[in-house]
């Protein structure tokens, strides 16, 4: 029963309308002129390469993506979003994602944090809208304080308001890289593999648009595109990306 | 008989029998009095009695609940009757003048003419400066009222009342917020008025100046008429207690 | 019964998804409603009083023939008057707050002596308070100089005139005023929102974050909430400016 | 620049002096560097007021915390500069957009409440009482989130697709409140023209709309614009909050400048102080005008 | 001579060439009389000449630029005076009554003795019923001002000054506020005191009650005394032009 009203609207007028983030460098900022720029916006560029049509890019947040992409204010989204079953409910994730990330937490030094454990009953750093804040509490028992960004966060942490700030392992890794954060450390194993998936709208997931994204991630995990927009970008690399290419490449290749 | 008929005899206003009420307090019970052309009768009556309502209801601005008034044969509180076509008729000046601040003098006279009757407006011009004129305030026409004393402001609105070409002219206590010395302007206006043969119903605790103007003198006390006479036994022949007390309370 | 109710609404989820009355059925949740509840009647509260007290000194030292306390003064009110308070809010928490100092009960973490609600209620208390300055001295200045006056003849000092006669009278005054200014703190404790203090908004907004298909639950409980609070408050506030109303002056 | 006498990055004591930053490659955004200079130009350019602002706000800083890591607050001034134009050309110029035309459609819709709050109809009268409580005594922050996040982004009349942007549902939202505030103005303002007024104009038998329009409107009018005005530079300090919800003003921007720069927690002061800064030196002359017309129209009437 | 010193032949209040300028404009260009004890004296004048001025100098309500008030025979306008020991002996009603709206018409009364002379507080109850009684508003104790007539509140006005005990009472204009009617129950009540031997000085409007009441009358235009003299002769026989024009105005 697909009626695939919003591939045949996108197709009608010629521009696909992608949400995209303007806060999470680097993969969605802004370049001083005010341009978007990141690797989500080199993956959003790609697509509307592939399907031949103009790109629109429209900024989200974690707490309105959702929404957006229901309303149809945008017509699909690489946000950043984690696949979690209860967006699924709600907003069509098609497979396969195309990134993952761990949950960790960057944390002084001379605490000497050592387990997740460590976190229990203690105020901790977090960004409203990110999902593990909610498994960090629920799961370990920490106090969350959810701050509108990451700078607030990260300069909540520094003035001690609380003892980790939690978040992405590759953005952790590379602010404890620039040398700002000598005295912080990310002390624990990341937790939970978090996939990232994009996003149509939930009725055109099985129907056109959601196949023919899935299309264009299986093609991009394939070809290395990703591991190349990865290098690009400088994030940090992580074996998720090397273990889908190896795993869907072609079998019969160099054969 | 029709009521639309006139007749030189047939009174002006005429009340009977009206009862008004605010709530649980009666604050009419019962008056009546009949006004013919040309008449001047003053009301006169401890604060609190009624006079202000009584005046105001036979210009239709308060409803009665019983009795009739009537306006040249026509009854003021049917539903039925075009409220607009009475105030036409009857010219009111109240104790707080009212002017418009935001007009001068001469739109204050001008404004309802035009708005109201329509006329044409270099007409009701050439009018308004007559009645300014006739209000001694020649050389004021575009002041605001802001910019005019009291006494000035209070024939301002007797000239804009006038400008409807009233039939009766209703003033209630029109002096009582003047201070001594300008009330006297006033008062020569309104007994210029009278003496050129307008209707005029007055509310007044000037006694002097309701001796010397009116025909009729009415006494209300308590929402009802104690007494009444012409002034020239009014003030002397007095039978009624209460009407003695407040005489010589005033006087 | 408890059980029904909470079964209902996750039948409701079930066939609905988009109206997940969550904090019905999962009492976790429903306990981050109540603390948010909590925390915005604490919040505000406490920011009322200050603000108060804030407003009372201000008046006071705008009083004084000191020019430099009363430029301050001045500096103050138009900076909180001026700038949004969202803004203030931030500020004061991520700018300010870097230098507030901190006890340390374990070594690393030190936590600092004033909290985020510590901050909320600092910004938002000299917010309201900025505007409880300008409406008290309003209200003394309405008093009248000849009341101050008459209290003088009677030989009563400044000091006296001032407690017994002057702050009465001009808190009556500013009572109206006041309570608006109180209602609207209120609703802005809100905005505490950007400091992650926990207040009703930030819970509902976690859970909906955490929850993505209870986000038309949450607005809703929102929405009745704050009507229900706010609409408390003012039913109080109408009642205590009746209470102090003076027999015989106002409405 | 004494204040600022931290170690610049990149210009280390092992350098020779003569490595003055001004002959330096003008080098985009990367973090780290800085060119000096390029700051204290910044500072001569300023108006005194700003300057005055920024020395308070420097001296409010310990140097502790400038040295505590490597960026330091003078980057970050310098950082803000660089995003200046677009945080203020797209970002407060939103701002601006929205409260004008929150204004301009509260205005509207609140005259006409206010008028329906003095209607002789009843049941109008009564309905338009409760639509202002309604929206007067609710937190403006709860009416945005509501209207953000449940109305359409588009609607279709007939054939033609009319798509709302996020600015302007943020627009609807804010003229809830305006609206019924403005609603209470006038109502407020015309019930404080005397009865007399009233009264005088029906005795003239004018008609109520006569009186309403020629007589009571124009007394009140100037009576109304001070608190409007005010009510406009309230609404201009509420329209950061949409921020909340996304939409790309001010704060938003700021924000987004801050993450392309590496969150470094140094830039909250001078982004932050920054938005105050502007905020404050557009509504303040406001308040001064709104105070000055205030004087004059209660001495006239 | 100590100025200490009670004479019953010196005045009590005496006042010696008297200049008072408000900015470049000279309302009292030098003013003398003498009032003896028990003596009642009023004043008159024009609306600006400068009456009300004249007895809130006595007071020291105003300071005076030249010249000389004695009270009691010392200088009013002395820096070094306690004018609360002033104002101890000197009474003032204003016109616009000034009583204080959030006290009853009993606490009105009680508050200057209780708190300026730390009387005891069931002893000054009791005088000030009496007070009440004095001036016929038994039973209305408790009402608020608000609740209470313009003559009524006047007259508690009244009880409030009396109760300090005064050896001289300043009235300035007293009814000119009033209706005409609620005017008699104030001039009763002053009439009654003068009767009993109060020193009293009046500016009134109320040529009759002036007429009756006055040991002496004075007539100022301008910033001087024009004419003087008791009523017997003033009123008739007065030379100068402007207090006859002035008087043909009010009578
Ligand atoms: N709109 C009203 N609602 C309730 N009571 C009213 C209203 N208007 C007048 N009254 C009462 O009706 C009574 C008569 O009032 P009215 O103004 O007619 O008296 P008046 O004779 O004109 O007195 P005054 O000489 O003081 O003007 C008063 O007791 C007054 O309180
Ligand atoms: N505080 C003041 N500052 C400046 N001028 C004043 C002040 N008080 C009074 N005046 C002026 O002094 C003059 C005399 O005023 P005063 O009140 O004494 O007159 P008055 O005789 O009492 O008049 P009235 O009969 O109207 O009460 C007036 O022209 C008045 O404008
Ligand atoms: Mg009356
Ligand atoms: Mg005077």
């Amino acid at each position: 029963q697909c009626t695939n009203d919003v591939w045949n609207k996108v197709m009608k007028r010629g521009k696909v309308v992608v949400g995209v983030k303007a806060d999470y460098k680097p993969w969605g900022y802004r370049s001083t002129s005010g341009e978007l720029i990141g690797m989500e916006i080199d993956m959003a560029k790609d697509v509307a390469a592939a399907m031949n049509v103009d790109l629109e890019l429209v900024p989200v947040q974690s707490s309105n993506r959702m929404q957006f992409l229901e309303q149809g204010k945008i017509d699909m989204m690489i946000a950043t979003m984690s696949d979690r079953v209860d967006r699924r409910k709600i907003v069509g994730i098609t497979q396969p994602n195309y990134y993952t990330s761990g949950t960790n937490i960057m944390s002084p030094k001379a605490l000497g944090l050592s387990s997740w454990e460590d976190l229990r009953g203690k105020p901790v750093c977090g960004k409203q809208g990110a999902f593990y804040n909610k498994i960090v509490a629920d799961r370990y028992g920490a106090k969350i304080i959810a701050f509108t960004g990451n700078a607030e966060a990260k300069q909540a942490l520094r003035d001690k308001k609380c003892i980790a700030w939690v978040y992405d392992d590759s953005s952790i890794m590379s602010d404890l890289s620039s040398g700002e954060f000598d005295d912080f450390e990310m002390p624990l194993a990341s937790e939970d593999d978090n996939p990232w998936g994009l996003a149509v709208p939930l009725a055109e997931k099985d129907c056109i648009f959601g196949h023919f994204m899935s299309g264009i991630t299986y093609n991009m995990h394939q070809s290395g595109r990703l591991i190349e927009l990865e290098q690009k970008h400088g994030i940090q690399s992580t074996n998720y990306l090397v273990i889908q290419k190896y795993r869907n490449k072609d079998w019969l290749e160099g054969k | 008989m029709s009521e639309n008929e006139m007749n030189s005899e047939q009174p002006i206003v005429s009340l009977k029998d009206v009862h008004k009420s605010f709530g649980d307090l009666e604050v009419l019970k019962g008056i009546s009095f009949d006004v013919k052309k040309g008449e001047v009768i003053c009301i006169i009556g401890p604060s609190g009695s009624g006079k202000s309502t009584l005046i105001r209801c036979i210009n239709a601005l308060n409803d009665i609940n019983s009795g009739s008034i009537k306006v040249h044969g026509r009854e003021v509180h049917d539903p039925k009757l075009d409220k607009l076509e009475l105030r036409k008729k009857v010219g009111m000046v109240f104790q707080q003048f009212n002017l418009f601040p935001h007009k001068t003098a001469l739109e204050n006279v001008m404004m309802a003419p035009v708005l109201v009757l329509k006329q044409n407006k270099e007409e009701v011009r050439k009018r308004a400066e007559d009645l300014i004129r006739k209000v001694r305030l020649q050389g004021k026409e575009d002041s605001y009222p802001g910019e005019l004393s009291g006494g000035q402001q209070q024939r301002v609105a007797i000239a804009r009342s006038l400008a409807m070409n009233p039939d009766v002219m209703l003033f209630d206590e029109v002096t009582s917020a003047l201070d001594p010395e300008t009330v006297k302007e006033v008062l020569v206006t309104i007994k210029e008025l009278a003496q050129e043969g307008m209707t005029c119903i007055l509310v007044t605790h000037e006694m002097g100046f309701a001796k010397e103007v009116a025909d009729h003198i009415y006494f209300t006390d308590n929402g009802v008429i104690v007494e009444h006479g012409p002034p020239s036994t009014f003030f002397t022949e007095s039978s009624d207690p209460r009407t003695r007390e407040f005489l010589s309370q005033i006087l | 019964m408890l059980g029904s109710f909470s079964q209902f609404f996750l039948d409701l989820y079930e066939s609905n998804p988009k109206w997940n009355f969550i904090y019905f059925y999962d009492p976790k949740q429903a306990d981050r409603v109540l603390e948010g509840l909590w925390t915005t009647l604490e919040l505000s509260v406490v920011c009322v009083i200050f603000s108060v007290v804030i407003g009372v000194a201000g008046a006071w030292l705008q009083t004084l023939p000191n020019r430099l306390v009363r430029m301050v003064v001045q500096g103050y009110i138009q900076f909180f008057r001026n700038t949004p308070p969202l803004i203030q809010l931030m500020f004061f928490y991520f700018a300010l707050g870097q230098f507030t100092p901190t006890y340390s009960p374990d070594g690393w973490l030190e936590i600092p002596i004033i909290s985020n609600v510590g901050w909320a209620i600092i910004s938002l208390s000299f917010f309201a308070g900025a505007f409880n300055v300008e409406i008290f001295r309003a209200g003394i200045e309405a008093i009248p100089e000849s009341t101050k006056e008459a209290s003088e003849s009677l030989g009563f000092s400044r000091l006296q005139t001032y407690r017994y006669i002057v702050l009465p009278l001009a808190f009556r005054v500013s009572l109206p005023a006041l309570n608006n200014n109180l209602v609207n703190l209120v609703k802005t404790t809100t905005q505490a929102l950007v400091i992650a203090v926990p207040e009703l908004l930030y819970q509902m907004v976690s859970i909906y974050n955490d929850y993505s298909t209870s986000m038309n639950a949450c607005m809703l409980l929102l929405f009745v909430v704050y009507i229900v609070l706010v609409g408390i408050l003012v039913f109080g506030m109408q009642r205590w400016e009746r209470a102090m109303n003076i027999p015989g002056y106002g409405s | 620049m004494k204040i600022f006498s931290t170690p610049i990055p990149g210009l280390g004591p092992g350098k020779t002096n003569t490595d003055f930053p001004v002959l330096l490659p003008f080098k985009g955004h990367a973090s780290g560097q800085t060119g000096d200079l390029r700051f204290s130009r910044w500072m001569v350019s300023a108006s005194p007021m700003v300057m005055m602002i920024i020395a308070v706000l420097a001296l409010l800083i310990p140097s502790v915390a400038a040295a505590q890591s490597k960026f330091n607050l003078a980057d970050a001034f310098e950082v803000l500069w660089r995003w200046l134009p677009f945080i203020v050309g797209s970002g407060f110029v939103m701002n601006l957009l929205i409260s004008f035309f929150t204004m301009a459609i509260g205005t509207a819709a609140g005259v006409l409440l206010g008028l329906g709050q003095i209607s002789l109809i009843a049941p109008l009268r009564k309905f338009c009482w409760f639509v202002t409580q309604l929206f007067r005594n609710s937190p403006w922050l709860v009416l945005l989130f509501i209207v953000m996040l449940t109305f359409p982004f588009e609607i279709e009349i007939g054939e033609t697709i009319i798509s709302i942007p996020d600015w302007m549902k943020a627009v609807f939202g804010l003229s809830l409140p305006i609206m019924a505030n403005i609603a209470e103005i006038v109502r407020g303002a015309v019930q404080s023209v005397p009865t007399g007024q009233w009264e005088a104009s029906e005795s003239l038998a004018f008609s109520r709309r006569q009186t309403l329009w020629q007589i009571i409107l124009p007394q009140c009018f100037k009576r109304m614009i001070p608190p409007w005005m005010n009510w406009y530079a309230i609404l201009t300090m509420a329209t950061p909050l949409v921020s909340l919800l996304g939409v790309e003003e001010i704060v938003t921007l700021s924000r987004q400048a801050m993450e392309a720069e590496d969150n470094h927690p140094e830039l909250l002061i001078p982004f932050y102080g920054f938005a105050l800064v502007i905020f404050f030196a557009y509504c303040y002359p406001i308040a001064r005008w709104t105070l000055r017309l205030e004087e004059r129209y209660s001495v006239k009437l």
